[in-house]
């Protein structure tokens, strides 16, 4: 009998300390050189700039909604640069990280936050599909497009891997259970990355899943790891290491990322309802931005110059995100009907006309009132 | 009788309250309807006086949320279950509709399954997708479902008790644009006194057209009414929505001679085809036109800087009452 | 133009056969589709011909059925999905109904996802529970998806082609009790050549009253019109759901006066209301009698030695049509 | 990193080998006492006749549909058998063993297969719930219900507990997985009884699992384990312990009992389209049956009286099946309007009251006709 009722802490991968230190892994090789770690220190900085005006710009009525990764970003910037192009992301809604790692524009996050769109974004153009709200849906949909990929003859050591994102209460829906099974039977290339926050809005993991998470891979025939979700060395190595043994035909993996959701679910969220203040506190001491510069400063590799260079860089991209989020255009009345249907539609056709016919008596009874 | 001014919202956690201190046996159960209180704070205070027994803060997933209650009501429990919003409905149809809404049936009647599923519905809150939606079609398709919508703080305090007192499983919509329009409810008496969940109510006496609206829409249906200074409307509020009380309808229409049907929903399909149906067989003789549907377009619910138009509003209701009275 | 004998069900079989060969991107999956043949045996054959990389058994779970194709759809492919029966659509609620129908419009057209799922439907088979529905309400209540049916052989082999290659997500009824109906089929020509999929028929001329029927009624409302020798009645064979040909309706009504709308479904928020109420907003004047409804009862699907009765049959058709002349 | 791809044989609980021989287990004490084992023998007989003669009226046109539990008997009355008068049991579809058990009769049974009703017995008379058709659903009453026994304070030595029937198809299904992390998260009083025949209709088990299906338990929490499903000994066992694991508490337990699918699917089914005969060959050699007559022979506890009058009781069952079945009365018709709701529905009473018009207008017309 196999009994995991007991609940001792996993083993979790780590290659950068919370102090800033660098401890290899044998099994996650990973050359931390200062290039490379620069950038990640510039891509880390910069999203969680990107997310910060996006919260104060939501608070100013320029939004109607954002959903924070403060705390996520390691998470986040590790896996999205361990993508190669031709790689494809399926996010939840919180992946802003990722969504910059595969050059999806603030202007577009903001877009559907901001009620000018449910969509945003080529989801072709950046090989990085559409936020999904619905809990859990896209891992099905990753799933059946990694089926796709094994059908298009694309796997191999250049081969196609895809990618998944979504918490740990997505971890209860049924769809992402499904998921797990029909990537596991069809030995399907995709990765599954789950961002354990800690939270699905006020409840605990402890009321979604009584086992660690990644375990549940075990139970569909994948294998599972633990990653520190705060360390951006970690959170590359690991799933780098996932989706090349998807690309070449491996199968699937289960990431969990354990990492800490510092904000508020999402703007219209209210923690101080159902969490204490301390917990958050002990989070900050991870923080995963100041380990990255810790080992920086600790190895030598940057100085102030370069990190008053990022604060600069930040400082303009908040600039550009409030600029270009008041000049997001209103959306037309009739954009209401736009491709609801590929092909012609009688009858949603006519009713489009009618609404048409509708708007224009106004203009002429009223000017440009409406 | 005594009258507190509450909003709709407070109204319905009032009720909510009010039903578990009569019976031990309710339950509430969903999605942070625990320490949270909802994203809407409908079971706000709930999870501190009644403790996680019976305010059940369950895992994400919906099905799970229905499914679980089933079985909570055949060991004899009458579970509230919270959607968090309307889009999020749909991971339980099956439970609802294969399970729920048949096991009196499939049983002949030896289980029963007072199960109550609230639903905040309807747009108009400037929410992403998924927010906004109006499904009451899919529910009043479904024979072995009660459906019921609130328009005032009265009827959602008195309303959410009777539909947790019914033995049938209740479909409970939520207006959630309307949760914090406040006005006086009169808490005195019981459930079983005040006005049965089932009947509708004329919101507003009128004489040349009849306007049938529900949950949301009805505060917009009264100001329309107002607007219009050229003709008496008279406002139906549904209330219930399967079954519609269509005595009151009938007998209204049959006197005005007209009909304008207002929701949110999408028209096709929606209620308010059911509605002009059976208005049409029933009141042939009286009608002067046919029946005017006010809704929804068919697509998709639009990104919330289109809802303005999306949603019916005073002009395009009396757009269509401009439409029944050019016939 | 060839012609052969074909059940409706071969014909089907046929026509996916042939949409598979002409384009490397058609999959078949879903539960025992592959070795099997599919419970009906309509995918046939397909499993040993186009192996199982075109031809899918899929796990035991429908919402990773509709799921999946949705993925797989992003990625070029153009699935055809089996549901085994009307009854166990529902798990596949949430992908169907929100992201499926959805999705085109989320993306503003970026996303096209041509995938087909099909649904042996309806009762008359004897069957046991959840074997027997009629859920195209639910569709065509749901803006994005198109919702055809087939009422012969013919328009199995031809609209099964239509719906896979239309680029948008069709739900195809399959009326399973007409699965053995034969009939000839001219298999020359083009899916493109065929009447489109979206296009009424009057399956029988007459002048008095209009017959609307679809899918499996369509047999039931021409041996109603036949047998009633007092009055010429129009059949029209709907065929497109959704969106329905009003056009042909219309113009039919418009002649004859008169309009009975026959399904299996249950009536209240049947298709027959959305039909009923559209038909009198558009012919009011020329309506001689208020839109008569025949359809299922609205209760659950019953045990199926009640289902003669529960299945409007030609003496529930022609009671309908009575009641018109009544008026 | 867990890796469980690799599809070794895991460890199978037997207590009674193919050939009648028995095996006591350290973890699942059992006391084949003759009393007790010659009852498990009747049990699996009859219910096996019962079964028989089901298959043969559908094909005589008494009935719509039977679904068969040829080869499935010990799991079922082994299962059964461990049930207390309390527990509540939520069956799918086959579990024709476990009614019996339960008390419910072969004419409650048949009725819904022959469509003079979709339920057929009372589930509070039994404590054994209605079959359920649509895959997995029950799975969720059944750990709602164990909720309410928690609620009810009704754990203890003594106390109550809940046990729920599936397929190997099953465990694909989302609202499985769901029960089964609803069970796990709340420690639920639930036993789920996976029944692995192999097959789901023409899939086999390779094509819903990738992991064998017990180990799914482990990856939400709780126990899981394997047992001979050919062994009413051992099924017996290891589900009176799980149950009175959950009885005082100690939550959900996952039992995958490893049988076989001997027959069709159900009478509509035709298995020579999709598996090769040598596969049925090779399980009829562990027949559940067989092998407790070898104990009982071997061990001298049942002589040729005891099996000729087992054998001539299922004769009478036989018989009796027979005759019942065909006693079945029709519904009337408008029992279609039965019990759709607990109160009064003005639409539907006014609907019903409508058809019964409409039906008395036949009998003027026609006499008798309808
Ligand atoms: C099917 C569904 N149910 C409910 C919701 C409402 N909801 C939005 S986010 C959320 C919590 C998600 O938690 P988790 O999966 O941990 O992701 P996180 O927000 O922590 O990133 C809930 C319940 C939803 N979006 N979809
Ligand atoms: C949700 C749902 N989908 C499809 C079906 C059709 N169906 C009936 S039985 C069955 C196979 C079940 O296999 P399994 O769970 O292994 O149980 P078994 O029949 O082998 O006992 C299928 C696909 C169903 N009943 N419910
Ligand atoms: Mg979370
Ligand atoms: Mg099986």
């Amino acid at each position: 009998m196999s009994d995991s009722t007991a609940r001792e802490e996993p083993e979790l991968v780590q290659l950068l300390t919370p102090d800033g230190e660098y401890v290899p892994h044998p099994d996650y090789p990973f050359d931390p050189t200062p290039d490379h770690v620069r950038g990640l220190y510039r891509d880390l900085v910069l999203v969680r700039r990107l997310d910060a005006e996006a919260v104060a710009l939501q608070r100013q009525g320029e939004l109607g909604l954002w959903a924070s990764l403060l705390g996520q970003e390691a998470a986040q910037i590790g896996s999205g640069r361990a993508l190669q192009p031709q790689d494809m992301a399926f996010p939840s809604y919180r992946e802003h990280g990722v969504a910059w790692c595969r050059g999806v524009t603030h202007r577009d996050l903001l877009a559907m936050f901001r009620g000018v769109t449910n969509g945003g974004w080529d989801p072709y153009e950046h090989n990085f599909h559409l936020y999904t709200i619905v809990i859990g849906s896209q891992t099905l949909h990753a799933t059946g497009y990694a089926m796709g990929v094994q059908r298009d003859g694309a796997l191999g050591p250049d081969g196609t891997a895809v990618i998944t994102y979504f918490g740990d209460g997505a971890t209860s829906q049924g769809d992402t259970n499904e998921a797990f099974n029909y990537a596991a039977v069809n030995n399907a290339p995709v990765v599954f990355f789950c961002q354990n926050n800690q939270w699905a809005i006020s409840e605990p993991s402890e009321r979604q899943t009584r086992a660690p998470i990644y375990r549940r891979a075990a139970g569909f025939g994948f294998p599972g790891l633990r990653v520190d979700g705060n360390d951006v060395f970690a959170c590359l190595a690991v799933t780098r290491d996932a989706l090349q043994r998807a690309r070449e035909g491996q199968g699937p993996t289960l990431i969990e990322a354990f990492t800490y959701r510092m904000g508020a679910h999402t703007t219209s969220d209210d923690p101080t309802r159902y969490r204490a203040s301390e917990e958050a506190e002990e989070w900050r001491r991870k923080d995963p931005i100041a380990r990255v510069r810790s080992y920086l400063v600790r190895e030598g590799m940057a100085d102030d110059d370069f990190f008053a260079g990022v604060d600069a860089e930040a400082e303009k991209l908040g600039e550009q995100v409030r600029t270009d989020c008041r000049a997001l255009p209103d959306p037309a009345p009739l954009d209401i009907f736009r491709e609801v249907y590929a092909e012609p539609h009688s009858h949603l056709d006519q009713q489009r006309a009618e609404f048409a016919d509708y708007l224009a008596s106004f203009e002429g009874a009223e000017g440009a009132a409406r | 009788m005594s009258g507190t001014e509450l909003t709709l919202g407070k109204a319905i956690n009032a009720g909510l309250r009010r039903a578990m201190e009569d019976d031990p046996k309710v339950l509430v159960m969903g999605e942070d309807v625990g320490r949270l209180g909802g994203v809407f704070r409908i079971t706000d205070g709930l999870y501190k006086d009644f403790g996680p027994d019976r305010v059940i803060d369950t895992p994400l997933a919906e099905s799970g949320i229905i499914g679980t209650a089933i079985g909570l009501a055949m060991r004899g429990y009458r579970p509230v279950c919270e959607i968090q919003f309307d889009g999020f409905f749909f991971p339980a149809a099956d439970q609802t509709f294969t399970q729920l809404a048949k096991l009196r049936a499939r049983s002949e009647g030896r289980l029963t399954l007072p199960v109550v599923i609230r639903i905040p519905y309807g747009g108009g809150i400037g929410a992403v997708e998924h927010h906004s939606e109006s499904p009451e079609a899919y529910f009043t398709h479904t024979a072995g479902l009660r459906v019921v919508t609130v328009a005032n703080p009265e009827d959602a305090y008195w309303m959410i008790q009777q539909a947790i007192a019914c033995d049938d499983p209740v479909v409970f919509l939520e207006p959630k644009r309307r949760y914090w329009d406040k006005a006086t409810v009169h808490t005195g008496g019981s459930p079983a006194a005040a006005t049965p969940m089932g009947a509708a109510r004329v919101a507003r006496a009128g004489t040349d057209l009849t306007l049938v609206a529900y949950g949301p829409m009805v505060k917009v249906a009264l100001q329309a009414a107002e607007a219009d200074t050229e003709h008496s409307i008279e406002v139906v509020d549904l209330r219930s929505l399967s079954p519609v009380d269509y005595d009151t309808v009938f007998e209204s229409v049959r006197r005005t001679g007209r009909l304008v049907v207002a929701h949110e929903a999408p028209v096709t399909s929606g209620l308010g085809a059911e509605i002009a149906a059976r208005v049409t067989e029933s009141c042939f003789y009286h009608l002067e036109a046919p029946v005017i549907r006010v809704g929804g377009f068919d697509t998709p619910y639009p990104p919330s800087r289109l809802e303005e138009h999306y949603l019916p509003d005073l002009d395009r209701i009396l757009d269509g009452v401009d439409r029944s009275f050019a016939f």
